[in-house]
């Protein structure tokens, strides 16, 4: 059992059990915590796989700013314990085992079809900045340019959203 | 036993290097607020702390004990787990941050493990350090939040809401930087500095001036610091997110703070004023003696000063340390080889004291700003200048390359 | 081959000629409600007008340029698959011939209508659908492939609809204008059978690759016919439609209805003469099937006898007019029955000169009466309105063939090519000499009916007065084209070249330029024949109405012929009425009340209901909608992955099958 | 080195959770924190394919993903907060007024 694969599963391990919590949790603070958990571990894998860009932009613009707003909102709303109500049957009794079969079928995939994939290369060989802003700048340019527009359009829409009518 | 250790060098150094990293900044953190108090004091034309041993400089110690041993009262009604996960969550990251930064050039081996001043020395040092800074916000939010009291919700509240801002800018303002250097290496950044090898000319803050001011600005108020510091505005919300703690987890958040000063104040050095490198060029070698002859009038002074003070205790503390001083500085003067190893050290902690004497001193002098302006200031002035800043760099390196 | 091409600036735009007319339609169109009649007249006029200047370049070019076939394919229409039709554009001798007629008499017409026209109602809009008109007809003779030319064929036909219906509030002109369209329909029906057939054969619609492989195709037999046979045949049928020839003419009679320049344009000069254009534009088709040749000549000449002895005895002047352009038309195609499309093309151009001038010096008529169009309501207008009597006569000589005047020359020469051609020639001769003694008869009579004899009309009623310059000056303009109109072909007379058919002979071949002394000295004897048939239809006529006349009760034969054979009884009788009778009781009660109209209403009652049933399922609870898209995705999955894993589910390791 | 599956595998199990917690929990911003979740295995699966496959595309992607979820929370949280304000509650269950 090499580093890499231990460091893989206790990564793994703190990444399921941050899911895990989130479901469990009560309060939405400790959900955003822990799903704050999750992301810090899938950095680390990116880190792992040597994704270092990626990872470091997972932290600081999911880590740092999207829960943080999440965290901002909870507190701001006073959020309290969330009521565990059953209002829809179908969600109650069919929801669960449903949705573990949806992730049964997509587990079972992956492990059919992903054999065929090789091992990731070394880590950090692969991509550095450089290669992944030229890739951003040059091939997927629309698509960076349309989601700058879609930002735009975001923060408008915030903008009108928050604001109180008078 | 020497094998054992060659065997497990790549375990052994690095921890080694925490510990004394740690032990240092905790000691630079404690005289910090000696410091800070004393410099403010005489801005203010006081005496500052002048009873706990010779011009106060064993006051640290007291508040340290005084911390340990005071009582830890709970408020009622606060979230207990995140009421103690804020503290040691705020305390670890600024701790974190520390072990990216490169504090000087040399790399030695000890045990048959190469090694160099810095605990980590990643290839992106710089993102991991704004990942870090980012992830702070959420002690500051939650231990206002935790507390289960209004002025410290509101001052959670703030917090966050300033960090998020503030950090766009601060992300931006090192762009210039970055796109001069072309890495996000500490190290690298400084070295590209040093290329020139004409000394002061060649450090980014000529070309990066806006830069540097809107980094600055920015950090100070990462930091929550003076004139940024909304979240514990004791004029407004008593004393913001901490209003609730005491004793050491209050400590905690205390040493925090000044340890993200001190980051700051290593990034600013690093970012725009060169890092380790000596201000002058690289052929007046004669400048390496520098810190020795810097030495020798210094320890003078304190034998001076140590020989005319009224406590005994001080009439023998103060003249030992001077001519503890004064040998050092001959030992220097003896064997110039070693001056060479201490150049970076030397050049770089004296940038970073530097900065932190700016940071005390703004506190000394400047007023608060009010939530509203600070939110105006960073959104409508401070980004569109950096970003302009980012553009402008990016329009001259195209025209001119690089230098 | 495109040779300095700098020199040409019209030819290698050739779009501008029929561009000009439609912007001035569209200008008219649109703005041209709220303007004066001067505007109007101005954007009309000078559309028509720069387009009949660049057609000239565009000639003078062509000539320039050694005469060679020009062809440009401007941009590309529709492509689908291996069929391509493209806006493309020639211009080759015929082409010139009908774009200088087209242009030159549209002109001249257009002038004539802004004097016609002035007091009338929807002044713009008349001058707009003219325009328009203008457009559709360039776009037929220009264009390079069927497609295009079926887009003109059918503009036409729309232009020449609306037009007739002009006066859309009576009743009759309304009708008459549907009635022109429905029975283009028919024709138009076949032209298309025509054009796919062509492309199974051909592959192409392209004139250049059809003509280029028929002219080297194998004769198949498609039924008993071969392929060209039928092909040729439903282009002819679409070509009696558009050209109102046997069993299709109907309509051109009632298309009277229409303003009068409207009739001398569309229904004398230009559109009406497409069919023609049609059948000599596509000799190489025709030449290649005797039969359909044969077919083409036989209707012509029937048509031409038919049209004229329906013709003899009609009261309304324009009818007359109407049933001898359905005769003449039945000339050309006779020409280009037997092979003489030359001839066609000419007799073509002459007529649309004198035609157009009878129908014009007609309306002119009309408007000194008043609105009258009875014969029997007019007598004695020569001495009254001089320049209109002296152009009818022009234009009455030119029609019934005296020498020197156009039409002389031109139905002499089909006439010639008729008594030349091998089968049964002679008969087509004798029937067309037979049209041309009738032709010459109802003409005289019309002409003495109208200016000769004492005034059947009340003085205090309707004040005879001659019409403006802008109607006399194309009159005269006209007359005198009818006049020199046919001198191309003036020194085959005297055993010299015949222009015309040289001119035209690049593009037919020298299919009619049967020389020689023998067909020389034949010739002029029959030109003489021909004169002298038109004397005797002269002299009849002279006896018959220059004295006092009474219009007489009609009986017999003379009834038959006034009510046109019955024909139009018998299309209602045996066509129109069942086909009433079906579209009212099948396809509105049963087809469309029943199965549309219920199928519609079922579609939304259902969906009505299903909608009531399923909506319940709209809790609005987010959650039960969550686990609604996750059944989705259930299924989805299921569907994407089944064929994965059909093969023993569990086997599927991490590892996966390698 | 790891094997791309477990990569895989971790990211289905965490989309499953993700799906699972979308269904079962009942506050509107815990909602959105599931969708985030669901994200963030994608995203992982993203980078494993892209390293296992040596095309730095899947990395793109990721950025891609990430801003879009900033500008999702954005607006969605933007959303919550007027939600709130007007129904007086966060419980998704009682924000049912759209429905037939």
């Amino acid at each position: 059992m090499t580093a890499p694969l231990i460091i893989f599963f206790v990564l793994a391990a703190l990444a399921i059990f941050g899911a895990v919590s989130l479901i469990l949790q009560r309060h939405p603070i400790y959900s955003a915590l822990s799903l704050i958990v999750v992301m810090v571990a899938l950095a680390g894998l990116y880190l792992l796989m040597g994704a270092e860009f990626v990872a470091a932009v997972q932290i600081i613009v999911y880590g740092g700013a999207i829960m943080v707003l999440f965290v901002f909102v909870i507190m701001l709303l006073n959020a309290g314990l969330e009521e565990r109500t059953n209002f829809s049957g179908l969600a109650t009794y069919a929801g669960i085992p449903l949705a573990l079969a949806v992730s049964g079928f997509i587990a079972a995939a992956i492990a059919r079809s992903g054999g065929y994939l090789p091992a990731p290369a070394p880590s950090g060989a692969l991509t550095s900045t450089k290669t992944l802003s030229m890739l951003l700048f040059t091939e997927f340019v629309y698509p960076f340019e349309l989601t700058s527009f879609l930002i735009l359009v975001a923060i408008l829409g915030a903008i009108v959203l928050a604001q109180r009518e008078n | 036993m020497n094998e054992f250790l060659t065997h497990y060098a790549f375990l052994i150094v690095p921890i080694i290097k925490i510990a004394i990293l740690v032990l240092l900044v905790l000691t630079v953190d404690a005289y910090l607020t000696w410091l800070e108090r004393k410099v403010i004091a005489h801005i203010q034309s006081r005496w500052g702390p002048y009873r706990v041993g010779p011009h106060g400089l064993l006051q640290p110690l007291a508040d340290g004990v005084k911390f340990i041993f005071k009582e830890d009262p709970m408020p009622a009604g606060v979230d207990k787990i995140a009421y103690f996960l804020a503290p040691f969550l705020t305390l670890m990251l600024a701790l974190t941050s520390l072990a990216v930064i490169p504090f000087g050039p040399q790399r030695f081996t000890i045990w048959g493990y190469e090694t160099h001043l810095g605990i980590a020395d990643v290839n992106i040092s710089l993102l991991v350090l704004f990942a870090i800074t980012a992830l702070a916000v959420y002690g500051v939010a939650l231990a206002g939040w935790a507390s289960n009291n209004k002025y410290s919700l509101l001052g959670g509240l703030r917090s966050s809401a300033q960090m998020i801002s503030y950090e766009l800018t601060l992300t931006l303002s090192v762009v210039g930087v970055l796109l001069l250097a072309g890495d996000f290496s500490l190290r690298s950044i400084v070295e590209q500095q040093a290329q020139s090898g004409k000394g002061l000319v060649s450090w980014n803050i000529f070309p990066q001036i806006i830069g540097f001011l809107c980094f600055f600005t920015a950090a100070i108020a990462e930091t929550n610091r003076v004139p940024f510091d909304l979240p514990e505005a004791e004029s407004e919300l008593v004393a913001g997110f901490h209003t609730e703690y005491a004793s050491m987890k209050f400590a905690m958040f205390f040493i925090a703070e000044y340890t993200s000063m001190i980051t700051v104040s290593c990034l600013c050095t690093i970012l725009f004023f060169g890092g380790w490198l000596s201000p002058f060029p690289v052929s007046w070698t004669f400048t390496q003696f520098l810190p020795s002859v810097l030495l020798i009038p210094f320890g003078l002074w304190v034998l001076y000063d140590g020989i005319r003070y009224e406590t005994i205790f001080g009439r023998l503390l103060l003249p030992g340390v001077g001519t503890a001083l004064l040998a050092l500085g001959g030992a220097l003067l003896a064997y110039p080889a070693i001056n060479g190893y201490i150049q970076g050290p030397f050049w770089f902690f004296a940038k970073v004291f530097v900065f932190l004497f700016v940071y005390i001193w703004m506190r000394g002098t400047l007023p608060r700003f009010r939530y509203d302006q600070l939110m105006s200031f960073g959104w409508k002035f401070l980004l569109p200048v950096s970003i302009a800043n980012v553009v402008l760099t990016a329009a001259a390196i195209l025209i001119w390359g690089k230098h | 081959m495109p040779i300095h091409e700098h020199l040409r600036p019209i030819l290698e735009y050739l779009w501008i000629i029929p561009l000009l007319p439609l912007l001035g339609s569209a200008v008219n169109g649109l703005l041209g409600a709220k303007w004066p009649n001067k505007t109007v007249n101005a954007v009309a006029l000078g559309s028509t007008g720069l387009s009949f200047a660049c057609a000239l370049e565009a000639v003078r070019e062509f000539m320039a340029g050694g005469q060679a076939p020009f062809r440009k394919e401007f941009f590309d229409w529709i492509i689908a698959g291996n069929f391509r039709a493209g806006f493309d554009l020639q211009l080759d001798q015929l082409t010139v011939v009908m774009v200088l007629v087209v242009t030159g008499v549209g002109f001249l017409i257009h002038i004539y209508a802004t004097g016609y026209m002035a007091h009338e109602g929807g002044y713009y809009r008349f001058f707009s659908y003219l325009n328009l008109f203008m457009f559709f007809m360039l776009i037929l003779v220009l264009a390079a492939n069927f497609v295009l030319l079926f887009v003109g064929w059918e503009g036409v036909g729309l232009c020449s609809y609306l037009l007739i219906g002009f006066y859309f509030l009576k009743k009759s002109a309304a009708d008459a204008g549907k009635k022109a369209f429905i029975v283009n329909r028919i024709g138009d029906f076949g032209f298309m059978l025509g054009m796919f057939l062509l492309f199974r054969a051909f592959g192409s619609l392209d004139f250049q690759t059809v003509f280029a492989k028929a002219a080297t195709w194998q004769p198949d037999t498609v039924g008993q016919f071969g392929t060209l046979t039928i092909a040729c045949l439903l282009l002819f049928m679409g070509a009696t439609g558009k050209s109102a020839q046997l069993p299709l003419y109907v309509w051109l009679p009632d298309a009277m209805e229409g303003p009068t320049p409207v009739s001398a344009l569309i229904h004398a000069a230009t559109m009406v003469t497409a069919g023609v254009y049609v059948v000599a534009r596509s000799h190489v088709l025709f030449t290649h099937s005797p039969s359909a040749m044969y077919v083409v000549a036989i209707v012509g000449c029937a048509t031409a006898i038919f049209a004229a002895t329906i013709g003899l005895v009609q009261s309304d002047i324009k009818k007359v007019l109407a049933y001898s352009t359905v005769s003449q038309l039945g000339y050309m195609f006779l020409a280009c029955g037997v092979g003489a499309f030359g001839a066609g093309i000419f007799h073509l151009m002459t007529h649309s000169f004198f035609k157009a001038l009878l129908f014009l010096a007609a309306g002119s008529v009309i408007h000194a009466m008043g609105g009258e169009q009875d014969m029997w309501h007019m007598g004695g207008l020569a001495s009254k309105i001089k320049v209109t009597f002296w152009c009818m006569l022009f234009g009455t000589i030119a029609i019934t063939g005296f020498i020197p005047f156009a039409g002389f020359f031109s139905k002499d020469a089909i006439l010639f090519a008729a008594y030349q051609s091998e089968n049964s020639g002679k008969a087509f001769y004798a029937v067309g000499l037979l049209a041309a003694i009738l032709t010459s008869f109802y003409m005289f009579r019309l002409v003495w009916l109208t200016f000769g004899g004492e005034k059947r009309y009340d003085e205090h009623h309707v004040h005879v007065h001659e019409s403006p310059g802008s109607m006399t000056v194309p009159l005269m303009i006209l007359a005198l084209l009818s006049l020199v109109g046919g001198w191309f072909a003036a020194p085959a007379l005297w055993g010299g070249p015949n222009y015309f058919a040289e001119f035209l002979s690049p593009v037919f071949g020298n299919a009619e330029l049967v020389g020689g002394e023998a067909a020389h000295s034949l010739e002029l004897t029959l030109s003489i024949v021909a004169v002298l048939a038109a004397g005797i239809g002269l002299i009849v006529a002279w006896r018959m109405y220059s004295s006092k006349v009474v219009r007489g009760t009609s009986t017999g034969l003379h009834k038959i012929l006034y009510n046109k054979y019955y024909v139009d009884e018998l299309y209602q009788a045996t066509i129109v009425g069942p086909l009433v009778w079906l579209s009212r009781n099948v396809f509105w009660k049963v087809v469309d009340v029943g199965m549309i109209d219920g199928s519609v209403n079922g579609i939304a009652h259902g969906t009505e209901a299903v909608g009531d049933t399923v909506r319940h399922a709209q809790s609005g609870n987010v959650r039960s909608y969550a686990v609604w898209v996750i059944i989705g995705a259930i299924v989805i999955l299921a569907i994407i992955f089944w064929p994965l894993w059909r093969p023993a589910f569990f086997v599927a390791t991490s590892g996966g099958v390698r | 080195m790891v094997p791309t599956n477990y990569y895989l595998i971790l990211s289905a199990i965490l989309f499953g959770l993700g799906i699972v917690a979308f269904v079962f929990k009942r506050n509107i911003i815990t909602l959105f924190m599931a969708i985030e979740l669901m994200l963030n295995a994608v995203n992982l699966a993203f980078v494993a394919f892209s390293q296992s496959l040596g095309k730095p595309d899947g990395e793109v992607f990721v950025l891609f993903v990430i801003v879009v979820a900033a500008a999702e929370a954005a607006v969605g949280l933007g959303i919550v907060i007027l939600t709130a304000r007007n129904r007086h509650s966060l419980n998704v269950e009682r924000v049912d007024l759209l429905k037939l």
